[in-house]
């Protein structure tokens, strides 16, 4: 049954979004602010990096708001200069992916200015952007988040988003594919990735995909055959989905942006899930020094190793 | 001299990645001391099994390794500290992602075999060949390799011949 | 297109047994880059090596694969006689067709596909090899000695004696560690400070040897050959270049009643104090705890005795930075003590042997004060609670050794023989007390050390008792001790007046803080790791870091002095050339591509990686990047297998080279 | 062909008159004009030469034929929940309600296709060039009239100064069957780059659904002829039924010209930083154009035996202009975003007479960071 997500705060939210924005840049406080503004299309928004007052106005929050704008503070992102402290609107989940880059020393926090969004939810795709949210139009992340309320923000507006009990897709999807055989599990995947046109539109919009070069770019050797074929493109994914491993913290930009409908943030949730079993660890809740694939200890489960 | 060996249908490609004073030392032990046994696997020599890239594994596998085996050194044998509880978280992630693509795990061992152990090496690499005869070739990666988007493909009669040869 | 040469080598009939080497060498010839390819009967005897260098320059080969016995057999070889012919060392691979083709598998025709994929594999992987240089850093020809006992003194003294300056760092104020307070020494029974304070002043005295007592280590950087140690001098308040050694201010401290350690708490110093007379430098220092010039700010005696005006309530603790090429670890160990259960003890208790409740209950070290001629007694065996001559006393072995269920199960290994040596000396100034010993085994390898034990009992009446005690409680002044004596079946009950017990030796607290500022490894119960149980036991793993004594596990003295003389040998060895040449399978960073995760850094062992910054022209900084330092890379690779842009690679063993392997297959 | 010669691309054919640069301005943005250049449009689409009807049920029965022939007959289908044009198994399943995520040019610009191949041996390299004659027969399905468009315009490029054998044997090998457009959504915008969604350009036979089913058609070469000669029994004649409601894009019409012309002037232009610094420099607009067609070729394979392939490649992409030295003279995303504008509105103009833009909006829709080509072209036509 369809169910309506209440995202009325959402009106209340932008605005108190545009004025502590507004109010960082006069006093100087940032250099710029990364956040959302509308675009052209009827309900659809877009990232957008502001670095006069004046331009405030501009910020919104919407359902539409999908992105995760973390990938703008990260260096693959060459265009956004940055110098001086930095404003961004953070979902919950894009929170996780900033406390993760803090780990890995790609951002120092006092470098950012943390304007947390309470959030009920966002789509799923904005190929329409005017949909209404309901839990058919929701992002399957955020059936599953817990982070609707961002913690250890530098600004939080005080509304509080209303988030009903919502069916787990991603813990359902794993388990219906664990309990397949591997033959057919390798169908199934066989079958998406083959759709595969190697885009990189996942890799790009990904946070932890700050390389500068790809490990899938460089030749010598050829890692991983760069043409878009059922092969390329498997193993592909495999690699992506290991480099990942211990460091996603699920924003599932990856899923939302390809414009084949590949699952992907499934193997991503399958490798925490499996993270948190077998070492207890979930990534995006504290600044770690190490994550559990760089660390170790002498008692790790070897049930594996003859 | 000995008895005639029994011929198999299907001789398997086992691949080995062995770290080079534990268990690479304890396969120059099994050879020593004339040790016997199957010479399906071909071995490939790394300082430590911290140097064991999950890729490799990938690519064994995508060049037609029927099975791949890890080797090292038991824990706290390191040469090298620490390298082998690296290898071992790293793989023990890597292993549940092949799985959940479909990879049969069957055909994946991983041992910690360490320079005195001849017999070990014997024994392991044994029983993943003889495993790995018995569930056959591992055809899902080289079917993957001879598949072509649609739009590129030709239907010609190598291909065929390619297919049906897996 | 690469000039391959292969090499089959027959290895007389070992390979060519089994392996058609004129098949595999006909076959490998048709393999793309091969340029050469024979085969021929022994290749690593003179005249195959010959023919190897041979072709290579009439041939000009580019690379060279020689197909034969294991790599950790002849890899060497080969190379050098590469590297004869004129070609790199590193542009030579062996292809192992013995060890792991022709002696395991009986098929000839099975066992000749193998070795053709085999050479195959090696052939591709060689294209790949690239030039490697030799790696060489230099080598500051300075040592650090970590503790001042006799370990440390020993390796000083040796490594200065041969021309290179040491820097001694001791934590107590004088030099002399547990050697100075023992009484006599086992097997020969000379006095310890006998011969121990004439190597206490070598070392005041020596020209290459910088001592700093009452100093810790802050802080360790840099690699074998290169290291810059921090070293905090504690405050003493006294100045040592004006301190005479008078001992003026000792006599007039007014406060004296402040258990000195070094006799175990037996005697008294005051607040101002050498630790025992001999010391070395004989320097006082200040206990500001006890001191009351620091307590009140009132009196101030001690300075205005001072004709030198060394006394210096205002002094602070100083940072020193000494670079050393090499690190010597002596740190020593800590007696486990009975009376209080130190902070983090493995140990889990021994309450039942009186644990400190009991004062005529002591430890082993407490009975080396009393029987000292320099000790609190003046060298008479007397109880701590009357002062009265013991004439029944019962020592108890292995309290905290080889005990699993107490929390450690090694052997301390000086206890059998300690624990004789005090029924000797007991039995020569109590001649009519009587020693009993409760023991589990008695363990004397060592050359006299059996002999020793025996006359402890034969001749010195000591009466050994197999078993352990059960229980001890006071009874009046006396101490009832109950156990059993398992060589006879029964209960034995001893009315004793003293007890002696002899505990586990430890390593000192704080050890794995120490260990971690040097980067080096540690067991479990806080022991330094060598490289090699048997064939490095002076090596950590670590390069240039040495280890002597009981740092590195229980050891007594004649052994912890081998073992200095044999750590300033490998410091000597070191120091000898004046750069370091090492194998150049390291870790290196592109750092075109390097992103700054430091991913390597975290998963290096060795702490072989630091942060580099990259910047422009105008100084601004661009980015900040791994680097690996050659000088300390072990050369595992475990950063390149995690590196997510594979922008580490390991020299030797690039991605390259091992794609190329797994193609050819 | 000079600059100045009137207005550019498709409109120019079609454009009756020939007026002066200042007249040609004026008519250019009354509304009058822009229908009426419309209804020019669609009359030159009259430009037909034979006019069928279809029944659905014959339509399939069709696709059923052409499949049992040997034929390969390439529509929109779904595949694992994804609207694709791919070859039938069968014309249970067509779906026609949906444009596909991918556009037609991959029947004749392959995502990836074998160029050759190789085998060494000793000294020896041994190399094997594919043979274009064994390209399969194909039938075009149920092509948007914005993917059809797009065809005509590529031809140019791979006929240009070298001859692509690989696309023009496979145009050659393929009819396309076209299908008027009756949905649109607020990222389509045909009717701006001067299209419409009855656009029969490309098509060599065109279906228009009727009022009471089936479908109208017309055919515009040999090759549509032809289809419908050979099966002429599941044809019949025209019957006056009216045209279902087309889809009606809601973007007015871009001055071209203009566009063109603040491009020419504006290679470093400070709006190049606020339209792409959003944008994360993946390929996904560039592989959803029906009209994009850049390709890399790499090498495939091991030390023995290999291919080289051509697989699509995007302007977006960092590698793209990276130069073996490590220089890259377009070295920040706002570079690589002006040269897919300039590419598409300028450089293919410039050497084409065309645009490379047909409106379909996929771009639009699937750009991970909502980067919107039509918002930005309508700016530049501001300017």
């Amino acid at each position: 049954m369809t169910q309506t997500i209440d995202t009325t705060i959402y009106a209340a939210v932008s605005e108190a979004i545009q004025a502590e924005a507004k109010r960082i840049l006069t006093a100087g406080e940032v250099t710029a602010v990364v956040g959302y503004a509308a675009a052209r299309r009827k309900g659809s928004a877009q990232p957008i990096v502001i670095t006069s007052a004046v331009d405030a106005q501009k910020l919104i929050f919407t359902p539409a708001c999908v992105n995760n704008l973390a990938v703008y503070l990260t260096k693959a992102k060459k265009e956004i200069p940055k110098s001086g402290r930095i404003g961004i609107v953070v979902k919950g989940c894009d929170l996780k992916a900033l406390v993760g880059l803090m780990g890995e020393s790609q951002l120092k926090r006092e470098q950012l200015y943390l304007i947390g969004v309470p959030c009920a939810g966002v789509l799923a795709s904005t190929i329409q952007p005017d949909t209404g949210l309901t839990s058919d139009s929701i992002a399957p992340k955020c059936l599953e988040c817990d982070a609707h309320l961002p913690q250890g923000c530098d600004f939080v507006p005080t509304q509080t988003p209303v988030s009903p009990e919502l069916e787990k897709k991603y813990a359902a999807e794993i388990a219906r594919l664990e309990a397949l055989t591997p033959q057919e599990r390798w169908a199934y995947w066989k079958e998406q990735f083959s759709k595969c046109i190697k885009c990189y539109a996942c890799r790009q919009v990904c946070p932890f995909c700050f390389c500068e070069q790809c490990l899938c770019d460089r030749n010598k050797p050829q890692m991983v055959d760069t043409t878009p074929r059922p092969a390329g493109n498997t193993a592909w994914h495999i690699v992506r989905a290991m480099h990942l491993a211990g460091r996603c913290a699920g924003c599932a930009e990856c899923e939302r942006v390809c414009p084949m409908d590949i699952p992907l943030n499934l193997l991503n949730r399958k490798m925490a899930k499996e993270l948190k079993e077998l070492y207890d660890y979930e990534a995006g809740f504290q600044v770690n020094d190490k994550g559990p694939l760089n660390s170790y200890t002498e008692k790790d489960d070897q049930s594996f190793i003859k | 001299m000995h008895p005639e060996k029994l011929k198999h249908d299907f001789e398997p490609k086992i691949i080995a990645f062995v770290c080079t004073w534990c268990t690479y030392a304890g396969a120059d032990l099994a050879g020593t001391s004339r040790m016997q046994y199957p010479a399906n696997v071909r071995v490939l020599k790394f300082p430590c099994t911290g140097r064991i890239d999950p890729v490799f594994i990938l690519k064994a596998f995508q060049q037609g390794a029927d099975g791949v085996l890890v080797s090292g050194c038991h824990p706290g044998d390191c040469h090298y500290i620490a390298g082998n509880f690296h290898a071992r978280r790293r793989f023990a992630a890597f292993r549940k992602l092949l799985e959940f693509v479909g990879v049969d795990l069957e055909r994946l061992q991983f041992s910690w075999v360490s320079a005195a152990e001849g017999g070990k090496w014997v024994e392991v690499v044994t029983d993943l060949t003889e495993k790995v005869r018995n569930m056959g070739p591992m055809t899902e990666f080289k079917e993957l390799a001879l598949e072509e988007q649609w739009s590129g493909t030709i239907d010609t009669p190598e291909l065929k011949e390619a297919y049906n040869a897996i | 297109m690469s000039r391959i040469g292969v090499f089959v080598c027959h290895c007389g009939e070992n390979i060519s047994r089994t392996v058609d080497v004129e098949r595999v060498a006909a076959q490998v010839g048709k393999m793309p880059g091969v340029a050469f390819a024979t085969d021929y009967k022994y290749m690593c005897s003179d005249p195959g090596q010959t023919l190897l260098k041979k072709t290579i320059q009439e041939q000009k080969l580019s690379h060279v694969v020689v197909a034969a016995c294991s790599p950790r057999m002849h890899e060497k070889t080969f190379r050098k006689a590469v590297e004869a012919a004129g070609l790199n060392p590193y542009l030579c691979e062996m292809a192992n067709i013995r060890e792991h083709c022709s002696w395991v598998h009986e098929d000839k025709q099975e066992a000749t596909a193998k070795a053709i994929e085999i050479v195959g594999m090696l052939v591709e992987r060689v294209k790949k090899n690239r030039v490697l240089p030799t790696i060489t850093v230099p080598v500051t020809k300075r040592s650090l000695v970590i503790g001042g006992g006799i370990a440390g003194i020993q390796a000083a003294l040796d490594i200065a004696d041969a021309g290179h300056h040491v820097v001694l760092v001791e934590r107590d104020p004088s030099i002399g560690g547990h050697m100075a307070q023992l009484s006599e020494t086992f097997p020969t029974l000379d006095c310890s400070q006998c011969i121990m304070t004439p190597k206490m002043v070598d070392v005041a005295n020596h020209p290459n040897i910088t001592l700093y007592s009452y100093s810790e280590i802050e802080q360790v950087d840099g690699y074998i050959g290169n290291f810059q140690v921090t070293i905090r001098r504690k405050a003493r308040s006294v100045d040592e270049d004006k301190c005479t050694g008078c001992g003026v201010c000792m006599e007039k401290c007014p406060v004296k009643k402040i258990p000195n350690k070094f006799d175990c708490n037996l005697g008294m110093r005051p607040a101002i104090y050498v630790p025992f007379p001999q010391a070395v430098p004989n320097t006082p220092v200040i206990d500001r705890d006890n001191c009351i010039k620091f307590k009140t700010g009132k009196c101030g005696l001690c300075q205005k005795v001072c004709g030198p005006g060394a006394v210096d309530y205002e002094q602070e603790d100083r940072l020193v930075v000494e670079p050393v090429g090499a690190i010597v670890v002596a740190t020593g160990f800590d007696l486990y003590t009975i009376d209080e259960k130190p902070k983090g003890s493995m140990i889990k208790g021994y309450g039942e042997f009186g644990h400190g409740k009991i004062p005529d209950v002591i430890d082993g070290m407490t009975f080396e004060r009393l029987a000292s001629a320099s000790g609190p007694t003046g060298g008479k065996i007397l109880r701590p609670s009357d002062g009265k001559e013991p004439k029944q006393i019962v020592f108890i072995q292995c309290i905290g050794s080889r005990a699993r269920e107490k929390g450690i199960s090694y052997c301390s290994k000086v206890c059998c023989m300690y624990t004789a040596k005090h029924t000797m000396l007991y039995h020569h100034k109590v001649h009519d007390g009587q020693a009993y010993v409760f023991f589990m085994d008695a363990r004397t390898p060592g050359k006299a050390y059996d002999e020793f034990w025996r006359r402890s009992i034969e001749e010195e009446e000591a009466v050994y008792i197999r078993g352990m005690v059960s229980r001890l409680y006071q009874k009046g002044d006396k101490i009832v001790v109950m156990g059993s004596d398992i060589a006879v079946g029964v209960q034995v009950e001893i009315e004793a007046d003293m007890v002696v017990l002899a505990t586990a030796i430890q390593p000192r607290t704080g050890a794995d803080s120490l260990a971690q500022k040097l980067g080096i490894s540690y067991d479990k119960y806080n022991f330094y790791s060598e490289a090699h149980a048997k064939l490095r036991p002076v090596e950590c793993a670590t390069a240039g870091i040495y280890l002597v004594g009981a740092c590195q596990g229980p050891k007594d003295i004649p052994d912890t002095v081998s073992q200095a003389s044999a750590a300033a040998a490998k410091v000597m060895t070191l120091f000898a050339k004046d750069k370091l040449e090492r194998e150049p399978i390291v870790a290196r960073v592109k750092e075109a591509g390097c992103v700054g995760c430091f991913a390597c850094k975290k998963v290096c062992a060795y702490g072989a990686v630091e942060e580099k910054e990259i910047r422009d022209r105008q100084g601004n900084l661009i980015k900040v990047v791994a680097y690996v330092n050659p000088g300390v890379c072990g050369g595992c690779g475990t950063c390149q297998a995690t590196c997510p842009s594979k922008s580490v690679e390991l020299d030797g063993y690039t991605d390259e080279q091992i794609v190329a392997m797994i193609e050819a297959l | 062909m000079g600059k100045t010669e009137g207005c550019k691309g498709l409109t120019k054919k079609y454009l009756p008159l020939v007026l002066t640069p200042k007249e040609f301005k004026f008519l250019f943005f009354s509304k009058v004009f822009v229908s009426s250049v419309l209804s020019v449009l669609s009359v030159a689409n009259k430009g037909f030469r034979m006019q069928k009807y279809i029944t659905e049920q014959n339509l399939n029965t069709l696709l059923d034929k052409l499949i049992a022939e040997g034929k390969r007959v390439v529509a929109p289908r779904m595949n694992a929940g994804t609207p694709l044009y791919e070859p039938l198994k069968n014309s249970g399943e067509i779906i026609i309600d949906q444009l596909p995520r991918r556009s037609g040019k991959e029947a004749f610009f392959p995502l990836c296709e074998d160029i050759m191949s190789y085998t060494k041996e000793g000294q020896k390299v041994e190399l094997k060039d594919i043979d274009p004659s064994r390209f399969p027969e194909t039938v075009l399905v149920g092509v948007r009239p914005c993917d059809a468009a797009a065809i005509p315009v590529l031809d140019a490029v791979f006929s240009w100064d070298y001859k692509d054998e690989f696309f023009l044997e496979r145009r050659k090998k393929t009819t396309i069957v076209g299908l008027a457009c009756t949905k649109a959504d607020d990222a389509c915008f045909c009717t701006a780059v001067g299209l419409s969604p009855s656009d029969t350009k490309g098509s060599d036979l065109f279906l228009t659904p009727l009022e009471g089913g089936g479908y109208a058609c017309e055919t515009f070469s040999d090759k549509g002829e032809t289809l419908i000669n050979s099966h002429a029994g599941l044809f019949s004649e025209p019957n006056n039924a009216k045209t279902v409601a087309l889809a009606e894009p809601g973007t007015e019409a871009f001055d071209l010209q203009k566009v063109k012309a603040w491009l020419d002037e504006h290679f470093e232009d400070p709006a190049w930083d606020s339209i792409a610094t959003r944008c994360v420099g993946c390929g996904a607009c560039a592989f959803v154009c029906p009209a994009c067609h850049c390709f890399d070729i790499v090498d495939e394979g091991t030390e023995k035996s290999g291919k080289r392939r051509k697989n699509w490649d995007a302007c977006g992409f960092w590698k793209f202009t990276h130069h073996a030295s490590g220089h890259n003279p377009r070295d920040q995303q706002p570079k690589r975003y002006r040269n897919r504008i300039m590419h598409k509105f300028k450089y293919y103009d410039d050497k084409f007479g065309q645009t490379l833009c047909t409106g379909c909006g996929r771009c639009i829709r699937l750009c991970p960071v909502g980067i919107d080509i039509a918002a930005i072209v309508e700016e530049i036509s501001k300017k």
